[in-house]
């Protein structure tokens, strides 16, 4: 294992370039996933993290370059296509149907993975999240942040995404929430599931993820494991804030 | 200009209550069918279908050529829902869909144009001549005398219908998967796109549901009323009012505001024969300055 | 006075406008020019000033085809009734035109007062809700209107200040005058800081309060003066088939109209004279081949919104400032170097 | 040949093209009919038809046409007039009056048509009348029945005719009929069901004044109005039930008349009481109407066996076989005001100067399967059309629909339509 690369490498981000309107948010961002892997997407605020991954999600549209999940070419596809092939995505801002209760959002989320398997149900996001369990009734809309953060990872995984994509999910939480949500995170990577993880906070990262890629202006600045980022200060101090 | 003699005379006499409320509830029902249409789409595309009185009347002419084939008018109705409901989701994919999200004038001037052109096309097939389907056999009874007033058998049915489909069309809206997703793609569809729903098939089956329920109306109207080539624009006039009264998006508000209609124009052409077309442009006039988002739609106020 | 210097250059266009329309309608021996542009003069004044709503305001009013039929049907009772000609002799036609002009205008404040506060749709409802209002009151007052059959038995014109308006050329002088003197209005209006708050309040509602402005009672103003507008084209059509109907105020009217502004194009001060003049000569032509016109024109109409996705003139105008800019850019580039 | 009006003869377009004052102009006009221009000699006379051929009414229109039609085919295999050829050239006014004043004028001045057949209904009618009169141009109205376009004085120009039924001679008649049943039933509480706008109004108006004339002991108990074009007459429907009448009239028609027959007949509303409507008896009517009421006193409209004369049914058989409508009131009277076109050409000599036509139309009497006697004439005193069938038949479930034709004397009619003139002052 080197430079936090895996042979099988399941998501693969070749040279996007993303506008809004005519205003260029990512140059040439290049990264790769290996299969059963976390990847920590770090940067400042405005960045251009949440970007490349609705790019990954296919709300952005990438102007050029490919994006490609095991081989699957995606850049440009519509966000239900790259859903069912695989890729899980949950927002920055949550965005939970705040009219529907807890468990029609999780009905809403609900389809085969890939190779048609139905690992997760109710039972076992409920078995996860005893939390969205006791609330199932109560319309989203009226939880708090951390429960609708919750509820928005679980309705992702209702779908069983090969590959999951978290933006922010630590943010404008209190810690004792950021520490659940750090150990739920955790949880899921044990069983197995690729996660890429955009965070500001590289210390919340740092018991979760393996790799790491730092992302300023729009350009991808490291790209490497998160131990190797840990110890490059340059990088760390110029781009992160630490 | 009102008659309130009239209206004294008929409130105390039972026939003449039950004859006004059967038929306060026949006028409602129908425009109940086309509103709640309308509603449904406004609800979740946030387009107003100007064009949804086109598709009463394509799912009566369906109608009335299913029943010239096969003499069966259930299978007729079925025919004129499932019709229009097709014309529908052609209509959305093809035309509605490129203009969601723009102004008010890009939706008025493509609903308008297709209002042209699907006149023209029922004139061109089925003729500029009325047509007129005639009671099913089945119907043809004497009608029922309920407190001395008189009860067609067929208005039975067609309430019965339009009530068991405006109970459908709120259990298929609140209770189905459909209909959750529908209703969560109308508040923020890029996120339902992204959970992998196809949000435009989505959309397009509910575009094409709201239009199956003008086609049932249109179907259930054909027996008794003469089909011609724009006889859509009445019941769209009015089935706007009913929706503005109603609350644009709410399904038991049109439910109460055709109810309110139908009453208003039944008692009305005993009290106030005149201005029963007053009376309602007068209701809704109201309702959008005291309560502009409709007596139970929720929603940006004003 | 201040307002002539200033719109100098439109007075002067405007001028220039007026003596080529009675050139063209006085130097042609045939009638066919004058009454073509008669009915353009009047659908053109309900078009544009719909537009000072729809395009410089941002109310998309679905019932101002009322206002059309209002202004006519004024017009017209006042000239037929014997009690005001045999009053006022040869001041009838000024009078009437005055009455028809204010007598829609305070309807249009009663309407406007309690339209503008409401939101896009509601608006628009509301508006064609006064509007069905209206032609279901015209249809009913049979003893006044007429019904369905509109005022009967020709309007008369009594003679005033040598003019007589029963005498064709006389008549298109005196339409294409008043036809001109309203674009001149809606030219300052659109111009003046009035436009500009009018513009304003178009693009965001909320910061022109913000700023200070009163945007009801602006509101309320462009919708009284652009009502009062549309009746001087109701007064025109009368005129013109010396009667008047009650399908002007049905909603198809409004429709159209709308339809005018949306071809020729609703940001350019004409385009909606232009629409007026292309849907008319469609019509006709298209009339001469085929009896299905709405056929044809429908498809036009997707044509336009689906594919142009805005009017001939804002086409035009898009086009050039793109041509424009990229002179300029192209200018830009040749200086850096 | 002085002309008071400056509009132009066709000569005179061709220079006002070349002139290319109106590049607008020129290309309207190319596109309408130039070559109709060049050739000046033996060029055919052109008869413009305003008339209704979109919306609820185009089955009247579209049978207009048609009738107009097949009888110019029939002069033209003739020989025409004086070696000319008869064309029409028609336009849609989708029933709306100022649209029809506009095709109106377009008619005259750019497809340079001679001779105006006004074929719209009531409300494009006046609108027409204004035009012809504002631009002297001969005209004759074919399809309005409403009395005061030529009975009152301020509508009557000197070069405008009516060829069509006029409403208070219907009433005359329908008021003699049913004064007569209302004896003989003892139908003494009347309701009225009639369309909401002028014509409804002033011919039920009239209709139930005739009938209390000649049935004193009469009285109208309700009267409900719904709206033209309305789609549902539920609420009308269940008015009558309430005031229980003994008779009802109607005057609604068409499509209109056609729905609130089937919606009627499910409450069994003609079981109940005795029915007139006085436009029940046109064929496409009575062949829509699904569940024929038997029994109903419907008003004279066209029927191949009124009058009962060959020549009638040789017209009928001749109008099937050239035509995909079935014949409506309006057909016949269309075909009546080309014949008088044809009848007046051939006394002016194939003149088309308005006035000359105007004073060989007034007081033409023609040869027609219409009239009373096989005769036609249009009244010189008031331009209109006299001696045609006024009376009702009674309806049957199958073919020929009516039955038992009771005519009524065109000498009551005149004695009651003078005594009505002089009541609104009209003369």
């Amino acid at each position: 294992m080197t430079g936090g690369r895996s042979d099988d490498v399941i998501l693969k981000v070749e040279d996007i370039d993303v506008f809004y309107g005519a205003s260029k948010i990512l140059f040439g961002v290049d990264l790769e996933v290996g299969r059963g892997r976390t990847l920590a997407l770090l940067g400042r605020n405005g960045a251009g993290k949440s970007t490349t991954m609705k790019a990954i999600a296919g709300i952005a549209k990438p102007r050029k370059g490919s994006i490609s999940l095991s081989g699957q070419n995606l850049a440009g596809a519509r966000p239900d296509i790259i859903a069912r092939a695989g890729i899980g995505y949950v927002p920055e801002d949550r965005q939970v149907f705040a009219m529907h209760s807890v468990e029609d959002n999780l009905l809403i989320g609900t389809k085969p993975g890939l190779r048609g398997q139905r690992d997760w149900t109710l039972e076992r996001v409920y078995d996860t999240f005893p939390i969205l369990a006791r609330m199932k009734d109560r319309k989203a809309g009226l939880m708090s942040g951390g429960e609708q953060q919750m509820l928005t990872i679980a309705r992702t995984l209702m779908g069983n995404p090969e590959v999951l994509l978290l933006d922010e999910p630590s943010e404008g939480l209190a810690p004792i929430i950021v520490q659940a949500i750090g150990s739920l995170i955790r949880t899921l990577r044990d069983t197995g599931v690729t996660i890429v993880l955009a965070e500001q906070n590289m210390h919340f990262c740092l018991g979760i993820s393996e790799d790491a890629a730092v992302i300023d202006k729009g350009h991808i600045v490291y790209r490497d494991t998160i131990a190797g980022l840990r110890a490059n200060e340059a990088i760390t101090k110029r781009y992160l804030a630490i | 200009m009102f008659d309130f003699d009239a209206l004294a005379a008929c409130m105390s006499t039972s026939a003449c209550l039950v004859n006004q409320a059967t038929s306060g509830l026949i006028i409602g029902m129908l425009l109940f069918l086309v509103a709640s249409g309308v509603t449904l789409i406004f609800g979740v595309l946030h387009v107003i279908n100007f064009a949804h009185g086109s598709f009463y009347m394509v799912g009566a002419y369906f109608a009335y050529t299913a029943y010239v084939v096969t003499g069966n008018y259930f299978l007729a109705a079925l025919v004129g829902a499932v019709g229009a409901g097709i014309c529908g989701i052609l209509f959305e994919r093809l035309i509605i869909s490129r203009v969601y999200g723009q102004n008010l004038l890009m939706q008025l001037l493509v609903c308008y144009a297709f209002i042209l052109i699907v006149d023209d096309l029922v004139k061109i097939i089925w003729g500029a001549e009325y047509l007129a389907m005639g009671i099913p056999a089945e119907f043809r009874l004497p009608p029922f005398r309920i407190a001395g007033g008189y009860v067609p058998p067929f208005y039975l049915f067609l309430v019965a219908v339009a009530v068991c489909i405006g109970v459908g069309s709120v259990l298929l809206v609140t209770k189905t998967r459909f209909g959750k997703i529908v209703r969560a793609a109308a508040l923020n569809a890029p996120m339902v796109s992204a959970l992998g729903i196809r949000v435009n098939i989505y959309f397009a089956l509910l575009f094409g549901y709201g239009c199956a329920l003008a086609g049932v109306a249109g179907a259930l109207a054909a027996p008794v009323r003469s089909l011609t080539p724009g006889m859509g624009l009445g019941i769209l006039v009015e089935s706007f009012i009913v929706t503005v009264i109603g609350g644009m998006g709410s399904i038991p508000g049109a439910f109460l505001a055709a109810i309110i209609l139908g009453l208003t124009r039944s008692i009305g052409s005993v009290g106030f024969p005149l201005f029963v077309d007053g009376a309602m442009f007068m209701i809704m006039a109201l309702v959008l300055i005291f309560r502009p988002t409709g007596l139970m739609g929720q929603g940006e106020p004003r | 006075m201040s307002l002539f210097i200033e719109f100098r250059r439109d007075l002067l266009i405007a001028l220039v406008g007026l003596v080529v329309l009675i050139a063209i309608g006085l130097g042609i021996d045939h009638a066919w020019p004058r009454d073509f542009l008669t009915s353009i003069f009047a659908a053109a004044l309900l078009a544009m000033s719909l537009n000072m709503l729809i395009g410089y305001t941002g109310l998309v009013s679905f019932g101002h085809a009322a206002f059309f039929a209002l202004g006519g049907y004024i017009f017209g009772l006042l000239l037929q009734s014997p009690a005001f000609t045999g009053a006022l002799g040869a001041g009838s036609v000024p009078v009437a035109l005055v009455a028809a002009v204010i007598g829609t205008g305070v309807y249009s404040v009663v309407i406007g007062a309690i339209c503008v506060r409401l939101t896009e749709i509601y608006f628009a409802f509301l508006t064609l809700a006064f509007q069905m209002f209206l032609y279901s009151v015209i249809l009913s007052w049979v003893d006044l209107t007429g019904g369905d059959q509109g005022l009967m038995g020709g309007i008369p014109r009594p003679v005033f200040l040598g003019i007589d308006l029963a005498d064709q050329y006389h008549r298109y002088v005196f339409c294409a005058v008043l036809f001109v003197a309203c674009v001149m209005i809606m030219r300052i209006m659109t111009e003046s800081p009035f436009g500009y708050t009018l513009r304003m309040i178009r693009d965001n509602a909320t910061r022109a309060a913000f700023l200070g402005v009163n945007v009801t009672r602006v509101k309320l103003i462009c919708f009284v003066v652009s009502s009062s507008i549309a009746s001087v084209g109701g007064v025109i059509l009368t005129l013109f088939t010396s009667g008047a109907y009650p399908e002007w105020a049905f909603w198809a009217q409004s429709g159209e109209a709308i339809f005018m502004i949306m071809l020729g194009g609703l940001n350019v001060f004409l385009g909606p004279v232009l629409g007026a003049v292309v849907l008319r000569i469609l019509n006709d032509v298209v009339q001469m081949y085929t009896s299905h016109t709405e056929i044809v024109i429908g498809v036009v109409i997707m044509f336009v919104v689906l594919g142009l996705r805005r009017g001939i003139l804002d086409f035009v105008k898009d086009w050039w400032v793109e041509k424009q800019q990229a002179r300029l850019a192209a200018e830009n580039r040749n200086g850096q170097e | 040949m002085k002309k008071t009006s400056p509009r132009s003869r066709p000569g005179m377009d061709r220079r006002t093209v070349l002139k290319g004052a109106a590049a607008v102009a020129a290309v309207g006009t190319a596109v309408t009919g130039f070559p109709a221009y060049l050739k000046a000699a033996g060029k055919p006379i052109k008869i413009g038809m305003p008339t209704i051929l979109s919306g609820r009414v185009a089955i009247l229109g579209e049978s207009s046409v048609a009738s107009a039609k097949n009888e110019i085919r029939k002069i033209n295999e003739a020989g025409g007039i004086e070696g000319r050829m008869l064309e029409l050239v028609t336009r849609d006014s989708r029933a709306k009056p100022d649209e029809a004043a506009r095709m109106t004028r377009d008619l005259v001045n750019n497809e340079g048509c001679d001779i105006i057949i006004d074929a719209e209904a009531s409300g494009a009618s006046f609108a027409v009348n204004e035009v012809v009169r504002d631009m002297k141009q001969f005209c004759i109205h074919t399809n309005s029945e409403t009395s005061s376009l030529t009975a009152d004085p301020k509508n009557q120009v000197e070069w405008v005719f009516r060829s069509c039924r006029q409403g208070i001679h219907d009433a005359v008649g329908g008021g003699l009929v049913a004064a007569k049943v209302a004896k003989a039933k003892g139908l003494k509480r009347w309701a009225t069901v009639s369309p909401d706008y002028a014509y409804g109004r002033a011919n039920t108006a009239e209709f139930m004044e005739y009938v209390k004339l000649f049935a004193p002991e009469t009285e109208v108990i309700t009267e409900t109005w719904p709206k033209l074009f309305q789609p549902d007459y539920t609420e009308n429907v269940t008015a009558l039930l309430n005031a229980q009448p003994d008779a009802v009239y109607s005057c609604l028609w068409g499509g209109d008349l056609v729905a609130f027959f089937d919606q009627a007949s499910l409450y069994g509303l003609f079981d109940q009481f005795t029915a007139f409507a006085v436009n029940l008896g046109d064929y496409p009517v009575l062949t829509a109407i699904k569940s024929r009421p038997a029994g109903v006193y419907s008003g004279s409209r066209y029927h191949k066996d009124v009058p009962n004369t060959p020549e009638n049914e040789a017209w009928y058989d001749n109008f099937m076989a050239n035509s995909n409508v079935l014949p409506t009131n309006w057909a016949w009277q269309n075909a009546a005001a080309i014949n008088f076109v044809a009848e007046a050409l051939k006394k002016t000599g194939g003149d088309t100067d308005t006035m000359k036509m105007a004073e060989a139309t007034s007081g033409l009497t023609i040869n027609s399967p219409f009239g009373v006697d096989g005769t036609l004439t249009i009244r010189e005193e008031d331009h209109t059309l006299v001696n045609y069938m006024v009376g009702y038949s009674k309806t049957i479930v199958d073919e020929p629909y009516v039955v038992d034709f009771d005519r009524t004397a065109w000498s009551e009619i005149y004695t009651h339509e003078a005594e009505w003139k002089k009541r609104n002052g009209y003369m």
